[in-house]
Formats: structure tokens, sequence, C-alpha cells
């Protein structure tokens, strides 16, 4: 049985066709995409909302994209039990939709920030499983509101329910402390309690090709396959 | 019409006399508008027309020279690469976010305006010295509007150049360079083809923005005017432009459409006209049924610089198709005029005809100008004392100024990965980006050095040009074609003329000798403030190509014990320009020495060599040598506790310029084949040491590696902060 | 009638842009200047057929639904 | 005291942001909402101390100095 999969596209998403690609080149499946004002979802295994500036990022960073008509069925569909994930804007959307706690501000240095983070995996899912606790990642961040928060009460539960998936850290060449945005312990990418819905601020659709700085944004695919 | 409405237009009572004696009568204030529109300096090149002929433009690889939106060249099988560079300096100067936001949205359009997917932008910006708080809110306004316009739509910028100096105190320079990708059998120009066609307005909402801007760009502003004869400023709305794209690229794959232009300087006028022109025929358009954000004027409607806007010719038929398509996108679209065959610009509002000119007299009888130039003096030959420079003191030196420094702090602000297809970000050499779905790797570099061009433009502006060659060479990037940013002061001083007629003639030349025609391109004169002319600055783009990404060559290190090789000819302590100026040697342009002859065949010969190792694999990383000699070159090679240890026989040439300079990092066991290749090309060359961990050590002196790394990569937030 | 929303990040959450500001402004000789925090501004126009207490329903229900994301942020009308 | 500096866009200069948001409101029924702008406010605590006259003046420059950009924005302060 083959693996189908879709990306939603706002307008102003600018990272649907590289979600795209990335399912393509990794899943080997029927790989849709969905016009956010499609009323509803064919029936895949996982669906992603890419990266990019949805209606502008104007009010909020994923706010009005939160509201659009496809959402009723991207909720359907996590509530199934299938796999979603969102990926830097579309983390933004999850959790302005409230399918995952918290929310993401401003980065702490005020700026745009484009280059290359490096993650490793805190707890185990179904998105990360094929990556051994030690490992540590090497993924290009470009967020302006990375900045994950949430209050005391969240953070406690999403330590206990071990629903941090991914945490930024230091890398062999990096100058600082590894938490490029100021996240709340240093928090990366995070799952709801079901563990079938992974939001992530970095872009792994952004490095599995050959001609990429790293390829380890294979892995969170090939978690999900295996 | 009295005398001071037509100055404060920026015509000259001349040139206004001609208009009026071809028309034999007075002109509506509409029309005045839109002589001052299209005979600026912004639209014809009255000044630099004349000069601009003498570049080479064509080649079997050129698809489109200049006088289209974009210049396009043909990468093979079917694949074209549309590219052009603008300036937006006096908008930045004057409110930096917006004004360098929207010199990227502009180029954009210029870019997909041909039917061509954007793939990359760079950006060359140039600011005054950094201990003002003046350039200091310049440089994060410029750099944040950059950012923010590019991010939003998702092009990856692939690199820059980011320079201080005084000279630009008053005058800072934002130039953005778009580069596409486009079908060669699906390019769309501005030409209309149907007489009776529907021009049709697609995109945001007419307002004030702008107004005036095109003649305010070429007006020498005075620094306390700022406020008064400020015009409103244009806001630019990425977000729309996105939508713009998405809907316009959309419509010509669809066929619906059959010419298209955007609405830049001077909007509506300079779009509606150029279309008239280029398809010999007629507009007429009424400004009633222009889409406006608020009340305007038909003066003001004709003149507003809002952005996110396109003109577009359609035939009757397809109207309702297009308008389906466009409501997807949530654009604004209207029908506004047609094409006519009376080779006249007719504008009617209110049932009233307010301009009514013959096609000709705006575009063929623009005035051309043959301005005076001077040449400049012979210099005298010296030699410097550099004897109190010592090693530290040197990287010191260096280390210390911001243009020597990583600039990380700007590109990080950028997004360089979007569209996953980037293969070298910001950082390296020449930015470098994969083809969609081909293995074609395209790469660009933006490059100008301001201090040679000074001290003598013609083989200043050959030296510019090969230093972009030689990044796109350290790349294995064969370069192809040529985009220019003429940045100059005002050409009314004959010394200033004479640095844009000298440098366009050594751009020419140098041109010619690569085989790298000039595709496209912009003026920007009177970049002065009061008696403080800028540096000439004449930037260029370089794009060339390589149809394997696989054979692309990193800057960086890539394992310990390679080989150093030194390839080029040092200018040597006296005339190495950067050298001695920032080495704080000279502090007088007029002391330096004559420039010395760039060594050309040699640039191509070598050029050759690494071409061909690479294609071999026989290079692991190569980086070119450039402002910071050597030892720069060097330091932005290393990565990941990759350093280096290096022998030399005189520590100051480490630090000069040099002619076809290049740094390779080869493989001991290719070592060989590599040294048989030089000496059978007759390549001179030296073994300057081995790549080592942690290592950085000149003539066995070893300095601290990571205080190194520290200093190149922290000092430039140190320094702005 | 126009009315404003003055929306502003809540207290315990660090606000960096207004600590930047607050930075710029004591280097600039504004000592008394503190506790700088930066928000929105949103301003609408309602009909005035509206009655007080429809009016500021409606806002409440705006607000919560997609002008302010209270995990986050809390809000105030004026006008 | 805490005094509040709201920012705006001049009405003649482009707010795109507004835009969006009333379209997003509309689409979720708020169709009375109109003319929407998008603004910034920022909050200061200035020392009791100064009167009245001396606070709006302190205001006013650093206004003019680093907050507001009077080119594309005008102020208002409250309270
Ligand atoms: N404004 C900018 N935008 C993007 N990249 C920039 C900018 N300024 C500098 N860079 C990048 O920083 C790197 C170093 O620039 P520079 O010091 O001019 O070196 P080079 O001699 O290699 O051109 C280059 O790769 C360049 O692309
Ligand atoms: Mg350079």
């Amino acid at each position: 049985m083959s693996f189908k999969s879709a990306v939603i596209t706002f307008p102003g998403s600018n990272c649907d066709r590289d979600a795209l690609t990335y399912l393509k080149d990794l899943t080997h499946g029927e790989v849709f995409n969905i016009w956010h004002e499609e009323s509803s979802l064919p029936d895949v295994d996982l669906v992603i909302l890419p990266g990019g500036f949805s209606f502008g990022d104007y009010l909020r960073s994923g706010a009005m994209a939160s509201k659009s008509n496809i959402i009723h069925d991207v909720i359907d569909h996590a509530n199934n039990g299938r796999y979603l994930l969102g990926i830097c804007n579309g983390f933004q959307i999850l959790t302005e939709i409230g399918l995952l706690k918290g929310a993401l501000i401003q980065n702490k240095s005020i700026k745009f920030l484009g280059k290359d983070c490096y993650i490793k995996k805190k707890f185990d899912n179904k998105f990360n499983c094929n990556i051994k606790d030690s490992e540590v990642l090497q993924i290009p961040v470009a967020h302006n509101e990375g900045n994950f928060y949430c209050d005391q009460e969240t953070l406690n539960y999403l330590q206990n329910e071990e629903l941090i998936a991914f945490e930024y850290c230091r890398g062999e060449d990096s100058i600082d402390d590894g938490n490029i945005n100021g996240s709340l312990d240093n928090i990366a990418g995070i799952t709801n309690k079901n563990r079938n819905i992974l939001g992530m601020m970095p872009h792994p659709e952004r490095a599995y090709q050959d001609f990429h700085v790293s390829k380890d944004g294979k892995k969170i695919i090939e978690s999900i396959l295996s | 019409m009295n005398d001071e409405i037509i100055l404060e237009h920026g015509l000259t009572l001349d040139e206004f006399r001609v208009i009026k004696e071809y028309l034999k009568r007075d002109l509506t204030i509409e029309e005045l508008g839109i002589f001052s529109a299209m005979w600026n300096e912004h639209c014809c090149y009255k000044t630099s027309k004349k000069w601009l002929k003498k570049l080479p433009t064509s080649n079997e690889i050129v698809i489109q020279g200049p006088g289209e939106n974009a210049g396009i060249i043909d990468v093979k099988d079917n694949d074209g690469i549309a590219f052009k560079i603008e300036s937006h300096n006096h908008p930045s100067y004057i409110e930096p976010f917006n004004g360098a936001a929207t010199g990227v949205g502009g180029i954009l359009r210029d870019i997909f305006t041909m039917g061509a997917r954007p793939i990359a932008t760079l950006d060359s910006i140039r600011f005054g010295e950094i201990s003002t708080d003046k350039t200091n809110y310049l440089l994060n306004g410029v750099v944040h509007g950059i950012g923010h316009y590019g991010n939003c739509i998702g092009i990856p910028n692939i690199g820059g150049e980011c320079e201080f100096d005084q000279t630009y105190d008053y005058n800072n320079l934002v130039n953005a360079m778009a580069i596409g990708h486009v079908k060669n059998d699906s390019i769309f120009y501005s030409k209309p083809k149907t007489i009776g066609g529907l021009i049709v307005y697609i995109g945001s909402k007419t307002g004030k923005d702008g107004i005036h801007g095109a003649s305010m760009a070429s007006d020498v502003f005075s620094e306390d005017d700022e406020d008064e004869k400020r015009p409103s400023v244009q806001v630019g709305d990425p977000f729309m432009e996105k939508l713009l794209m998405e809907g316009c690229l959309e419509l010509m794959s669809s066929g619906l459409i059959e010419s298209m232009q955007d609405m830049g300087a001077a909007g509506i006028t300079s779009s509606s006209v150029e279309m008239a022109s280029k398809g010999n025929v007629g507009v007429h358009i009424n400004l009633d049924k222009v889409p406006l954000r608020q009340p305007l004027t038909p003066y003001e409607i004709l003149l507003s610089e809002s952005q996110e806007r396109m003109l577009a010719v359609i035939e009757k038929d397809n109207n309702e198709k297009i308008r389906e398509i466009l409501k997807k996108w949530q654009i604004d679209y209207e029908v506004i005029g047609e094409i006519t065959n009376t080779k006249r610009v007719v504008f009617s509002s209110n049932e009233k005809i307010v301009v009514d000119l013959p096609v000709d007299i705006i575009v063929d009888d623009a005035p051309e100008y043959d301005r005076e130039f001077s040449l400049p003096k012979k210099r005298n030959q010296r030699n410097f004392d550099t004897s109190k420079l010592n090693i530290e003191k040197m990287i010191s030196n260096y280390m210390n100024n911001l243009n020597y420094l990583d600039k990380s702090w700007v590109y990080n602000q950028y997004d360089s990965t979007v569209m996953g297809d980037t293969i070298k970000e910001p950082g390296q050499s020449a930015g470098v980006v994969k083809i969609h779905n081909t293995e074609k790797a395209i790469g660009a570099s933006t490059d100008c050095n301001p201090l040679y061009i000074r001290i003598n433009p013609e083989k200043g502006m050959i030296y510019t040009v090969l230093e972009a060659y030689r990044n796109l060479i350290a790349s294995n990037i064969k370069p192809m074609a040529i985009t220019n940013n003429l940045n100059f002061a005002s050409p009314l001083d004959p010394n200033i003329m004479g640095e844009i007629v000298l440098s366009i003639s050594g751009l020419s030349d140098i041109a010619k000798k690569l085989d790298t025609p000039i595709v496209s391109g912009n003026v920007s004169l009177y970049n002065q403030t009061n008696d403080r002319p800028i540096d000439p600055t004449p930037v260029i783009g370089m794009v060339g190509c390589n149809s394997n990404w696989k054979k692309i060559l990193q800057n960086k290190f890539i394992k310990k014990n390679d080989e150093l090789l030194l390839l080029g000819k040092s200018l040597g302590g006296d005339f190495s320009p950067y050298f001695l100026q920032d080495q704080k040697i000279i502090s007088s342009i007029c002391e330096f020495n004559e420039l010395l002859a760039p060594d050309i065949d040699l640039e191509i010969k070598t050029a050759k060599f690494i071409q061909e190792a690479a294609e071999k694999d026989l290079i692991q990383s190569s980086n070119d040598i450039s402002r910071g000699g050597i030892f720069m070159s060097l330091i932005k090679m290393t990565q990941k506790n990759l350093g280096f240890s290096i022998k030399v026989n005189d520590e100051k040439d480490i630090f000069c310029e040099y002619n076809a300079g290049y740094i390779l990092a080869i493989d001991q066991k290719n070592k060989e084949e590599v040294f048989s290749m030089l000496y059978k090309d007759q390549i001179n060359f030296l073994s300057l040491g081995q790549v080592k961990l942690n290592t950085f050590e000149i003539n066995s002196k070893k300095f601290n590696y990571s205080d190194m790394m520290d200093m190149y990569y922290k000092n430039f937030y140190k320094l702005i902060n | 009638m126009r009315i404003k929303i003055l929306i502003r990040l809540k207290s315990q959450i660090l606000e960096p842009q207004g600590k930047v500001i607050e930075q710029s402004l004591k280097s600039l000789g504004f000592e008394e200047f503190s506790n700088i925090r930066q928000g929105k501004l949103i301003e609408i126009d309602l009909p005035d057929s509206l009655n007080e207490k429809e009016r500021s329903e409606k806002i409440d229900v705006a607000c919560k639904r997609l002008l302010v994301n209270e995990i986050i942020e809390e809000y105030e009308v004026l006008g």
C-alpha cells in the first residue's frame, strides 16, 4: 500500500513547492497539492502545512490561515490519527488553530533569522523514531517569529507528557549556545498529546538533497515511513 | 505654462521649447507631468545613452539584450535565464525600510513580467562611515527592508556586497538584482500585437505613493530639504506581490495574454508609453477606470508609483477567463483602455481628453546630451613606506574594518534557502542555485571596486569585472553575461562625466574580451549631496552557468592535509589600492600610483585551467583573492575547525591584491596531476602550505584559531553596535 | 464610529522590541523612560446604527476569534 | 505614570495589513467592520515627578527623534 500525502497552499505560502518535492522524492507515493479554499482533503496519510508568509503574516503569523476553509478537514484528518506536520509557518498555523500548545513570538534578536541551526531529539515519537538520542541534526531555519512560548503549566505538561520532539543545541561550529531565537527550554518542535501532529520551526525539506548542506531532513520522513 | 512649473518638473526651458515647437500648442499639466517623467534621466538615459550604445550587448547566447524589462540568456535545452539589477538609492536614503523593500519588489516584477519565475536575488548596498547614527539607521532599515520583501515572497538571496565608506554618508546606495528562469519558447515581451487589444490593469490599487518619485530620483537633493520636497514614500506590500507573481505567471502560462509590462518608475505613464513605442501603435486609456485607493486627480494617477501593479494587453475574448483566474488570487483587475493604430498616447478622464501626444516625441525625441567630460590627470609613481607594518598590525587593521569582516549580520536576515535549490549561500565567492528539476547550476556575483575606479575609471572597471569573473570561476561557474548599475554623482561636473564615460569604456572592453555581453542595466546619477559626490560606483552583476551542479566548487576547506596552492600575480604593496588605504599608508586619493595594467590574458588562462581541473574533480575547494589578499581569502575558506599553515617569502604580500589570484585546496593524491597541468599551461603557482585542524599559522607563527574566527565572525556585530 | 483596539503581549512575556527601544532611548539621553513595551493598534469603523452593547459584543467576539491570541496577548478597547 | 503612544501610518500611505485583516474578518462574518488599519502601540512608564508639560515635551521629542517616522507616520499620546 503506497503512502499518500498532501501539502496545503495558502495565499502567501512559499515553501509549498519545496514540501511537495520533498514528499515526492522521499515517499515515492502520491502527493496532492490542496488550495486553502477547498473544503475537503483527499484521503492521505500525511498532511504538511508548509512554510511561508500565509496572508502576508499580517496581524500575527499563521492567524488568518488558521481560519481557512480547509482547516476543518485538516482537523478531522488529525483527529482520525493521521499524521500532520507543520513546518515554520505551518507550526505557527497549528498553534493558532489550537492543535498544538503555546505560541511563536518574535525572535529575541527582533530580526529575521535565515541560517542553519542544530537540533536534537528530546522525546520519542513517530516523526523522529529513526533518529538516535545523541544525534545532532543540521537544518536551516528561516523565520521572524520562531520563539516558542507557553506558560509554566503548559511547559510542565509538555515535559511530563513528553511532547517535546526537538530542541535546539550546539553544533560543531556554533559560536553560541544554539538557542537561536530565544525559545523556552530550547524548544524547536512539539507534538500533540496523541503524537500524530508535529510542529517545528526548522525546514527539513531544505536539507535532504545531495547539493544541500545537510541531508538530515530526510530522517523525519524516514521515521514516519519506518 | 510658467517657467517655474517647468523647472519644477525637472525639464530645462530648452527642452520645453522643443516640445512646444513640435506640438505647436501649450501643454496640459498632465502632459507636462508625462514629459517630466519620461525625459527624466531615470527613464530616458539622456546623459548616458550616447555611451551605453558602445557596450557589447549580443552574442550567440543572448536572447534579449537591453531594452526590455530584463535581459535573457540561453543556457540550452530551452532554458533561459532572465536577470537585471536596479537601484533604489534615493528612496532608501529617505525611508530605508520601504525604499529598499520596494527596490526588491520592482526588480522582481521586471523578471516575472517576462514570464520568468524568479529564482534568486542579490543585493549590493553601500553606506557611509558606521560611526554615525544615521548610517546605523540606514543599514538597519535597508537590510530589514530587503529581507522583509524577499523573504515574504520566498525568493532566496544568494549574495551581494555590503561596504562602508564616508563617500556614501549622505547618499547610500541600494542596488537589487534578480534572476529568473524562463522557458525560451514562452518569453513575454512588452510589445503588444493586436490593434484593438484591451489594455488591462492588474494588481494593487493606485494611491498617492511616490508621486514625483521619478523626477526626484534625478534631482540633486540638498541635506536640509529633506522635509519639504519629500514626496510621499512608496510602501511595498510583498504579500500582494506574491499573489501578483503567481497570478501573472498563471496567466502567462495559460496563453491568455499577449504582452505585459510592469508599472515601475512613473507608473502607468511609462508603462503605457513604452508599450505604444515598442509596438509602434497608440494607446487610449480611460483614467476613470483605474482602480484607486483614494480619490486622485488625473495628474496624480498618471504619475503615481504605487507598487505591485501590471499592465497587460489581451484579446477581447479572453477578458472573462482572465478575470476568473485573478479572482482566485484576489487581485484587482480592470479593463482600462485599448491599443489603437494612431501612434498617439491618449489619456482621458471624465469624458475629457487630458493627454494627447504622439509617441514619437515622447520617446524618439527625448533629449540626448553629449556632456563635456575631462580625463583624469596622470599620476606620479611613488614608493610607499610600509616599514611600520607588522603582521599583527596588518591583521588588526583588516579585522577592525567592517569591509573585511564576515557579513552574516546582513545575510542572515535574508532567507537564502527557500525554494530548496540553493547550492551556495551568501558568504561564499558566488551564490549558486540549481534550476529546478534540471542538473544546471546558475551562479552570480555582484561587485564594484570604487577606489580602483576613482584612481582610474577605465582600468578600475576592468578590475571590477575581473573580480566578479573570479568569483564565478572559483565556483566553477562559466561566466556568461553581465548586468550593470551605473551609480555616479552629477554628470554636470566634467570630472564625473569623465568617470562615467571611461568606466563604460572599460566595461565595454573587458566584456568583449571575456565574451560576456551586457544584457541589462540601470543608471543612477546625481548621487551627490551639495558638493559631496559619491565615488564612482558602477556595480556589475555577473551571471553564469554550469550544466552539471555536481561540478560546482565550494570555497570552504573540505579536509585536513589538503595542499594549498596560490595562483596569480601580486599587485605588490605599492600598487594595491585597498591595501594602501586600509593599512592606513595613504589617506588621500591623489597619492595613489596609477593602477597596474590588469593581466587579462593571465585571468583567462587561469580560469580555463581551474575549469578544466574542476571538471576532472581535481580541486577540493577554491577561493578568489580580492580585497584583503591571500590572508582574507584563506580566512573565508576556514570552516568547522579546519584552518591552515602556510609559508610565504613576503608577509606583506599576503595582504595585497592580486591579478588572477586564487587559492586552491588540492587533495595530496591529485597534486602531481594538477602540477603537471599547471606546467603544461605555463601558469605560475606556489605551494603555500596545507589545511590543518584548528591551526592558524603563518611562517611558523601561530595564531589562536578560535580568536581569529571570533574576530572574523563577530567583529561586525561589535562594530555596528 | 471608529474604535481602537490596543493589543499587548501579556506582562509576563518578554517583549524584545520594547527592550530595544528602551535601550535606544536611553542612549539618546531619555533616562526617565522605563518599562517600554510595544504592542499593536487596530482601528476599525463600525456602523453608528449599532448600540453600545452590540458594538462591544461584536468587538469582543472578533478579538477572541481572530484579532487577539489570548495565549500570549491581552486587549483593551477604546473609543 | 504609564502613557500610551498610538502610532499610525498617515492616511495617504498604503497600509497593507488592514485590508487583509478586513477581508479575513469579513469571511468570518464580521461584515460591519470596515476601514481597518493596523498601527503600533508603545507604552512607557514616566516618573510621576514630571509635571504635565515636561512629560508631554519629553514624549514629543522622543517621538520625533526615535519612535515615530514622521515621513510616513503620525502619532497620538494617551493617558
Ligand atoms: N548585502 C549582502 N547581501 C547578501 N550577501 C552579502 C551581502 N554582503 C556580503 N554578502 C556576502 O558575503 C560574502 C563576502 O562578501 P565580500 O567580503 O564582498 O567577499 P567576496 O570578496 O567573496 O565578494 C559574499 O559571499 C557575499 O555574497
Ligand atoms: Mg566581492
